[in-house]
């Protein structure tokens, strides 16, 4: 490779947020590191998460909201969060059966729960189509803000 | 008592109130916003519920969702701290409903005492001086200026539903007073939702005092000594000291004596703060009255050797107040300076991630504060990070202790104020007691007064 | 007043006299170790020279290097703190040498007093209590055993110019005395370079004891009060409190009248403690005097509003005592716990770096400690991370709130013994006063009595 | 690769953000480095040095002990310090000359200055034949344990 071409390398790089490149010929291996790859920066992440949150919030929408799992690489596997304070019911009432079931497809718009909060239900809307790997609170559990309800699958 | 207290607060009050429960062995639990969630509170109070972003709007002052939290703490009390939602009629009644009994005075007498032009009435009606000016909000343009006329420039405009300073001007001469009674009317109204303005005489070089007094249900109520509040920038409170160096005891104790004399008309109890302005000849006349703790209340604590929280819990509760007036006697003389996370030069807040901290401890220093070293002091909410408050058997004692202590206050990753409090503290206007409520906007920004 | 002194220590104690010198308006010289370059007490003290590596024996106890440092620094009087110099006759020749005063008793005194036998001979023949033993070290095997005869079984064997518990053996039949003997003695002249043995009568479930005096120059001499420190694991201090509640007023008032006239016999003057050992039926038996500030000094600052550095500093400068007796009176009763960086199961030291901390305080709470986050905790020194002292009303208020400042006490990166003193606190033994000196080894430890 | 590209090279890294910068040839191999990719260890440096130190003390010799200096990479230049707390002379005697001058070749076991503590003057003798750089302290100036006094490049 010509000195050309590394000058470009360098510039390129150094006007990236990315904050390590390496990058090996014959078979190629490139590694790209971002400050955020490096320790300390866990609560940067979760500001972020929290500004998304709550850019979402001021709407009051009762549509689900999601934030990727922290701990898998894996894009499509995303936490469905509680919106508000209140209490979790998976059924419409007491002996209906359950909106969702682990391991079952739903559907944009379907119901995914009811949460409870100061006497009025709350029907949870899904948001996109997907698949409810793990259903992560018992019924008529208290559930605080931002608790992860759902762990679900998206489908594409 | 109560089995476990909610906590609808945050930072140095919320961990002030776990301390205070601690001693009286109430469970608490806290509602706390995302932003929050690795904040010294809530690892140290006995359960936790967020209750919303970061944003104050969507969590501390949601009422929806901290009725909901509350409802699901199992809490038989609620204490609001300062702030937020500790002066709401609005969370009071919800707390009724929830049948949680709210920390502080009931909702009639917190709605009541909302009104600050009505409750000078009454006072006024009662032989408590107070400031000349308007019987309550002006009507209108002619009343204004009638008023203005009769008490004389220079006046100061307020909001009738105003606080914390926000929403007042002064006007020296009649040329002013239209614009700036319009200019009143819409901060007040953005501000507080609504316009009315109220008329007061403009007192020159005031000092600002102000009567700690607590009560119970059953018509007990006494004072816990003075507090001077006079050094403020932009209204707001900076320095706070106990005893009060501008008063004389005879004077010390006429005005102390007003002071429970008016909270007794007002039908006042729990703990509250009236504060009153003196003018050069050490008249003073009433202001207002905070029907909540407040952010120096350590101040009294330390000179009177009480816990004003605890005791506030106790007669929510519906117990006796815990002590009688004669018992109460000052000790020493003790300081409070607000550490603020901001620029000491300009003022303007600044947050960040705290990577160094030492803080000073002696057997007269005390420190209110959340902080620790990797502790990430927020841009959402208030900037003060700790309060340090140092005690002596002199009023110059306690100064050379504070200073001592300021200078041993080491923190890194934000600004503070800590500079500026050394500034003042070596000022000969602190240290001969010859300053008012605008020697800081005058001497340390060079405000017009 | 001195104009600057020089601090021989380190670690918290040379924090404390750094305060004690702020508020006296005195500047500061540390002599500190490479190791220790970082501490706080560097980073406030007004100088600093480095006087070597990080091993004692080379630095806080190398008297050459401190002589020059102490020379180079200027100061005009040297603070030695405890343990290290601070009771080494020759440092305070040194000191005396270099004209710069050293704050403890004078050289004489301290040499007088270093030789425990000696110093009970002269109480004893004074009628003073004290324990049952020889007159002095004993010279041979038959003195042992006639005096071992004479106080009758079980006996102590301990090192005339020892300390710190070290170099004591108790020996119950005379089968056990020759080879103990033998032991002790080589155990003395390796530990204290002297093997001088002296014999006590041992006390069964003693209780320890000390009095706090504190003389000037002028043969003014008081008492501060008592502290129980009863509480030690294997005859290290632990937990340290004052009043002693094994004491009625009546035996307090008897107990501190002696020790004041143990000191005077003594002719002591300075900063000094007198420890007694008490037996079941509250006879009392006086131990030995230490001739320096000690670590509980807290205690007793906190139950009678003094400051003993202050004091010490003054009254070696030639100003007369302060206070009197008659002014002297306990307002509170405070318990300190020596928070050590250690296995609170099985005591083993635990160095490292502090990567969290965040430390209890109130109107009642002082701690006296240099760490911070982020600071390192060295092998090479003492244990001990932080004196956290509170106070309360009465004893059990005092319990109550040391067990919530241990509740928030928050510190990781190093384990420490804060889960010991929370089992010491909590358990029926300590609540219903009810323990000896052997209680920790017996109880939590296991060991033999 | 010629000299002429590598110049380039050093002096494009030299103006850009990154602190670590390696290029391997043949099978291709860059690694290009800004300081956030690196931990803090600057005092794990010197507790390091601390510990050489203390190590060499002991002995009390008065023989000059040496660090290396950290600000470089060159491993000649080392910093000569101060076995004790004393006061610095340059001379055996006020109107004698220096023992030593800036620039000069000193053989191993020559005086380079007297250390005075306690009335005794130590003459500090030299560990290793050098040449003294720079001298960091004035004539008659207080020094403390450790601190450095010369720096000198050592001769191979």
């Amino acid at each position: 490779m010509d000195i050309k071409t590394l000058k470009d390398i360098i510039k390129i790089v150094e006007n990236s947020q990315f904050v390590e490149f390496s990058y090996k010929d014959d078979e190629l291996e490139i590694t790209l590191k971002k400050k955020e790859a490096f320790p300390e920066n866990i609560t940067l992440q979760d500001n972020f998460r929290v500004a998304e949150t709550a850019a979402k919030y001021p709407s009051q929408t009762i549509m689900a909201q999601t934030s990727q799992v922290e701990s898998t690489q894996d894009p499509n596997l995303v936490e469905i969060r509680s919106p508000m304070v209140a209490t979790f019911y998976r059924a419409p009432a007491p002996d209906a059966k359950p909106y969702v079931e682990e391991g079952q497809k739903v559907k944009k718009g379907e119901v995914l729960c009811i949460l409870e909060a100061m006497k009025i239900m709350n029907e949870l809307e899904n948001e996109f189509d997907c698949i409810i790997e793990k259903i992560l609170v018992q019924n008529a559990q208290k559930v605080e803000f931002d608790q992860p309800l759902f762990l679900v699958r998206k489908a594409n | 008592m109560f089995k476990k207290i909610f906590i609808a607060n945050r930072g140095e009050i919320a961990l002030r109130i776990i301390r205070a429960c601690k001693e009286l062995g109430i469970k608490t639990c806290i509602g706390y916003s995302v932003e929050d969630k690795d904040s010294i509170p809530v690892m140290l109070a006995d359960e936790s519920i967020c209750i919303g972003p970061a944003q104050s709007m969507h969590s501390y002052l949601n009422l929806f969702s901290l009725a909901q939290a509350i409802h699901n703490s199992g809490a038989d009390a609620v204490h609001p701290g300062y702030g937020f939602l500790s002066e709401n009629p609005t969370f009071v009644k919800i707390c009724n409903d929830l049948d949680v009994v709210f920390i502080g005075p009931d909702e009639q007498t917190i709605a009541r005492l909302a009104d600050k032009s009505k409750v000078k009435q009454i006072l006024k009606n009662n032989n408590i001086p107070t400031i000349p000016g308007s019987d309550g909000a002006v009507k209108n343009i002619d009343e204004l200026k009638s008023v203005a006329k009769s008490i004389g420039y220079p006046i100061l405009l307020k909001a009738s539903w105003g606080g914390g300073g926000r929403g007042m001007r002064v006007v020296r001469n009649e040329n002013e007073l239209i614009n700036e009674f319009n200019a009143a009317q819409s901060e007040a109204k953005s501000s507080f939702g609504r316009e009315d303005i109220y008329v007061e005489k403009f007192i020159e070089h005031p000092r600002h005092i102000e009567a700690q007094v607590i009560g119970d249900k059953f018509g007990n109520i006494v004072h816990v000594g003075e507090r001077d509040c006079t050094l403020q920038r932009r209204h707001q409170k900076v320095l706070e000291e106990s005893p009060s160096p501008y008063l004389d005891d005879i004077k010390r104790a006429e005005f102390l004596e007003t002071a429970v004399k008016a909270a007794s008309i007002l039908q006042y109890w729990n703990a509250g703060t009236l504060e009153f302005l003196f003018d050069e000849d050490k008249n003073f006349y009433f202001i207002e009255i905070n029907t909540r703790i407040q952010v120096e209340h350590p101040v009294s604590e330390m000179v009177y050797d009480v816990d004003l929280i605890k005791e506030q819990i106790m007669v929510s509760c519906g117990y006796e107040l815990s002590f009688k007036q004669e018992e109460l006697k000052p000790k020493c003389c003790a300081i409070e300076c607000r550490i603020n996370a901001e620029d000491s030069e300009r003022f303007i807040p600044s947050p960040g991630k705290i990577n160094f901290l030492f803080m000073p401890s002696s057997s007269h220093t005390r420190i209110d504060s959340h902080i620790y070293c990797g502790y990430n002091v927020s841009q959402y909410y208030d900037s003060m990070v700790a309060k340090l408050i140092v005690k002596g058997k002199t009023r110059e004692e306690a100064r050379i202790r504070m200073l001592n202590n300021l200078s041993e206050f080491k923190i890194e990753g934000i600004k503070t104020n800590i500079p500026f409090f050394q500034k003042i503290l070596n000022s000969k206007e602190f240290i001969n007691n010859t300053y008012d409520t605008n020697f800081i906007d005058r001497v340390f920004l060079n405000h017009p007064k």
